[in-house]
């Protein structure tokens, strides 16, 4: 499995391959074609844009407008048109083009999709997938850079992925799509451009399971989406020190890996989270709290989160990158415990 | 569109009754203490749901809202199972875990009573999709009220359904108040149905109270949604017989007037007066049909009474689908 | 002050004397006052309903219709309508009449009201008071029975307070009103009808300051809302077992009182946290990592979070009750923590 | 309405070319990478934020769009702020913190480009309520696009606004697409005016590359909500020069035909023909406001060069009031 491709063509490519198992997949979103009604990207049967990222062109084109449904700007409308959809025997995948417009259409997955299963009885089905994009780093502003999965987790029945790389996008993009629930599937866009190594072939990355990247004993730190790599930057410098750390992967957002997090943190006792959501209600507090009741025996210091601040994402660059979490800052946090270790 | 035979013109008597007898009952037993929660009672507006769901089959959806007995009844829910899910029964239509504001039953096609005002609107947008996408004849039917007209999702619905042409129509019941606000104060238009330009869709105003103006309303649109014609909005004008939930004092009610004039009919009364009239009932068989109904909502409340509550591990079941 | 009111009526208090200090401070909401243009009601300058609940019931007929506005039913609309006119210098106090519908109106606060001062670099401030109701136990079943106070305050830029009595529920909402920044200020629905002493006079209660209720040295219970009455009830029960429990209430859900609780953990090493929210993310969490980090020396057993279980509320009563959390349910928390310490 | 006098056609050709300017400028820069993050230009769309603006004073308040620069021009925000703002520096209008898609002045009644599209109808009504309560005779503007026109805050805000008679004009840059897809696919009216009569408010469509056009239709709508007689809605037919943001290829516009002749208007040249034609503007009057127009831009790029970036202590800053 040589082949490698960008984050971003990974995504594409499970959305055609799940679009070409199951003709009851269909995407809605803005743009995410793009074009309709245009004479001259009718006659080309072309899509103008593919998404504002361009992460599904071409689908248009290959599945046509009926699959690859341009909608208006009515977040509400279409998300929940999925909702409906779903509940009626489709397997919808909308976009929300940034995780921030949830606040367009939040009542579809709060009180519509999520519920009606348990509201109905068990009679409703509803296999939906919103993909959605989160995260700062990209001068977007307040607006635009939120990181909300979190938001998305804590609401009962709703599963939540976020990917850090080529080959799990792919996987759980597939897994999420074959779920017969609310699937928030939630890209970094400033992972767009990543590389990895990618199988051609159809297959899937279970939900719920975080994945070991470097094992350790000393530390464990868990991370969400792109915060993986500030882990494994800081593992390497540790390693100098000739700390082990072990980093996990959580992929899954809701329901988090209990089960693989709590055996590290038995193994090393020491435990930091790294997420780069608001700091508060989110899930580095839930793995630390869940960590702080389950693991407490086997804890041999503070249960550490690194988060972004509380305040909203600056535009100015300086002040972005300050907002983010940083290998700098983990490795403070590092240090508290590790002094520790060292005694 | 087929003429009203008697057949039908039986089927909607019994669905008429069935729903003033049931929100009859439910009001006398809420008031016992019996039911607990919020009930909103559909009584007054039986005209509107079973005029327009006399056009539709299990194969046909539609949306609800938080009044949504009489949508639930005129679509072919069953009654026992309705009423043990107001009560909140094991046996009730959702298990007692959904209640009279969440009442649905996908099987029948009906997608939810529901809670959130205006909340209906995407989700028959969704259904009209999914019946255009899979090449169906089939429709989804809005009902929504005066007040809900007012939500963001009326709008982007409608627009939506009128740029993909979708099999959906969207059935206003005005019914004068949302809540205890008048639909004269709450919307810059004077109708519901002044909006359907906006959108470019065919929309009309309908005397509510009027089973076979809505019949007729409803199956044009209906026949135009099937064949691909798109959506059509209809507002019927109705009222109903009690408060907005049960509790409400109803001060903002007229005691005299035009609205209290209308809100005197009783559109049941009306209808077997016409399908007497013309022949489309006997006197003699809509007595009998007054009386089933009667049976089949004592019976009703019977099963619910003597139904079990929910057993405590119901609880964590049905949050997700495996 | 022996004059004892319901917390409902102890809330319309806060609302009347604000309203009398201060013309800038409006109400909106669905059905505030009821009957807008109903002539008979006019005539009487009446209100029908005073609010779903009759909180706001007779502020119309003092103040009038300029001051106290129904809204169509536009939760958007008229919660970003407050946001506009606390930017241009009023002081709205907008009803979200249950924190389920924030799903209709949430872009206000998420993107628009908590960030515009940020955003603008400090030269807006949005002087507004979101009341609202949240919680379980009136059998409003699973779209109306939700408790989100901890969602609304995972965003920066928003403070939520969440009484439990009477009176720090006028002193509150007058410290709400008066502040300049969104304030949410969620009510529990099955509350309305306690009583309690209220003084008569304009007082304030200080947001971001929790309460000790009864001290203790042996365990912590921190309570939000009405779960206050559930730990009072535990604290009783197990000092018959000569366990002294300290029971503090948030009253302020964000920011809450690092102070209080850290300094009451660092008394009894134990700590119990009840929240009725969801429980993924959410304020019990968001203590319990806290405390987990920086009391963590202090501890002498797992930090244990008694919240709903992952569901949806369910309609029926027995359920219900079953959902919420219980005495019942704390004490078997409680004596996991007690075994340990009786050794 | 006042009739346009030659003060104000000076100020008009001036904020149209500082606009020109700007957007020209902007996209030259970010094309070499010193402007980071989302930007999209107002180039083309002048003769409507300045039209409008020409009828506003400090007090009345404007709300903005993602596309926001030129009602920030129109409205009297300072250029070299403006400047700094995109460029993230901290001596930009909102210290560096907001930039080109929330740059906002309050004090200049500019309540901030807003990056949710549709975000700005309810603030302004919360504007709207604001000057009607205080009783002053101030009004609210709120500009919004054809794409916006979809979102539901359109529908909730203007019937509020309709049936609390507020003084907004809600002013519709309708510019053919939004993003990538054209009104003619997304909007179930041919018209975005055509939506008016939905909220019993008046609504006209105008050209909107003819200032004088903008100017009128404005200047009539403002002077109504200022005597109370409520909001207006007015659609203004546009094109933009620039793609949705920097970097789109725009593949969706036509490279011939009605639309491309209509993308090829300028409406500074218009208006500087017109005003010439009407003496309003010498011709030599109107070079030196080019010039000076020019330069003031310059200026501005030269301040937000030189400026700092914010203090890293910033970052915590301005989150709450106190
Ligand atoms: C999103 C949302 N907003 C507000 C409410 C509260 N509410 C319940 S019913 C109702 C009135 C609805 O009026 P209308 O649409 O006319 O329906 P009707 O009750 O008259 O049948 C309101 C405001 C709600 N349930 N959901
Ligand atoms: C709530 C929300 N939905 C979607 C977007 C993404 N978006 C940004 S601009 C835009 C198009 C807006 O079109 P229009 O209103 O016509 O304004 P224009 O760009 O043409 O000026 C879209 C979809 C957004 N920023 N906010
Ligand atoms: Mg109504
Ligand atoms: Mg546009």
């Amino acid at each position: 499995m040589a082949r490698r491709i960008a984050f971003m063509k990974a995504i594409n490519e499970a959305l055609d391959q799940a679009m070409a198992k199951d003709d009851k997949v269909i995407l809605l979103g803005e743009d995410i074609a793009g074009g309709a009604k245009v004479k001259q990207l009718e006659k080309e049967n072309e899509d103008a844009w593919g998404g504002v990222f361009g992460v599904t062109k071409g689908l248009m084109p290959k599945y046509g407008r009926k699959r690859v449904i341009d909608t208006p700007i009515s977040e509400m409308g279409y998300m929940g048109a999925a909702v409906g959809a779903a509940a009626t025997g489709l397997r919808p995948v909308p976009e929300l083009m940034f995780n921030d417009f949830i606040g367009f259409s939040l009542d579809t997955i709060l009180a519509q999709g999520s519920k009606m299963r348990y509201m109905f009885g068990g009679k409703a089905r509803i296999p939906m997938t919103v993909r959605t994009t989160h995260g700062a780093g990209a001068s977007a502003a307040a607006q635009h850079s939120g990181s909300y999965y979190g938001l998305f987790g804590s609401i009962p029945g709703v599963k939540v992925v976020v990917p850090s790389n080529p080959y799990d996008a792919k996987g759980l993009l597939l897994s999420a799509i074959e779920d017969d629930n609310i699937v928030v599937f939630s890209e970094d866009k400033t992972l767009y451009g990543l590389k990895g190594e990618v199988p051609e072939d159809y297959y899937k990355v279970e939900i719920g399971k975080a994945k070991i990247k470097r094992e350790g004993k000393d530390l464990t730190i868990v991370t969400i989406g792109k915060m993986l790599y500030v882990a494994l930057d800081v593992a390497d410098q540790l390693a100098k020190d000739g700390i082990e750390t072990e980093v996990i992967d959580l992929l899954t957002v809701a329901p988090w890996d209990q089960e693989t997090v709590i055996e590290s943190v038995k193994k090393t006792g020491r435990l930091i989270v790294i997420d780069e959501a608001h700091p508060h209600n989110n899930t580095a507090k839930d793995i630390a709290a869940v960590v702080g009741d389950k693991a407490f025996d086997y804890l041999d210091g503070p249960i550490k989160t690194v988060c972004a601040p509380n305040t909203p994402v600056p535009f100015a660059t300086n002040l972005e990158q300050l907002y983010l979490p940083s290998p700098k800052r983990v490795l403070e946090t590092a240090a508290e415990l590790i002094d520790d270790l060292k005694k | 569109m087929e003429k009203l035979n008697k057949e039908r013109a039986a089927w909607i008597y019994k669905k008429m009754n069935d729903i003033r007898n049931f929100e009859n009952e439910v009001h006398e037993i809420f008031a016992t203490g019996s039911i607990p929660g919020f009930v909103h009672l559909y009584a007054g507006e039986e005209a509107v749901a079973v005029g327009v769901c006399a056009h539709l089959t299990d194969n046909d959806y539609i949306t609800s809202t938080h009044r949504g007995h009489g949508h639930c009844i005129a679509k072919g829910c069953d009654l026992n199972q309705m009423m043990a899910e107001i009560y909140g029964k094991e046996t009730g239509l959702c298990k007692g875990k959904g209640g009279s504001m969440h009442i649905a039953d996908i099987d029948k096609g009906m997608l939810g009573a529901n809670g959130m005002v205006g909340g209906g609107f995407p989700i028959a947008i969704g259904a009209g999709l999914r019946n255009q996408y899979l090449k169906t004849k089939d429709v989804a039917v809005c009902f929504f009220g005066d007040g809900a007209a007012n939500e963001g999702t009326f709008h982007e619905s409608i627009n939506m359904a009128s740029i993909w042409k979708l099999p959906v129509v969207f059935v206003n019941e005005n019914n004068s108040f949302g809540e205890a606000t008048p639909q004269w104060y709450a919307s810059g238009s004077k109708r519901i149905a002044d909006r359907g330009p906006a959108y470019g869709i065919p929309s009309e105003t309908v005397d509510g109270k009027d089973l076979m103006a809505v019949y007729e309303a409803a199956g044009k649109a209906i026949e135009r949604a099937r064949n691909g014609e798109g959506p059509t909005l209809i507002e019927c004008l109705t009222y109903r017989n009690y408060g907005h939930f049960e509790g409400d004092e109803q001060k903002y009610k007229a005691s005299s007037g035009d609205e209290n004039t209308f809100a005197k009919r009783d559109c049941i009364k009306e209808f077997r007066q016409y399908a007497v009239d013309k022949k489309l009932l006997s006197a003699a068989g809509a007595n009998k049909i007054e009386k089933s109904s009667t049976e089949d909502i004592e019976h009703a409340i019977k099963f619910a009474e003597e139904s079990e509550v929910p057993k405590p591990e119901t609880l964590y079941q049905d949050v997700f689908a495996d």
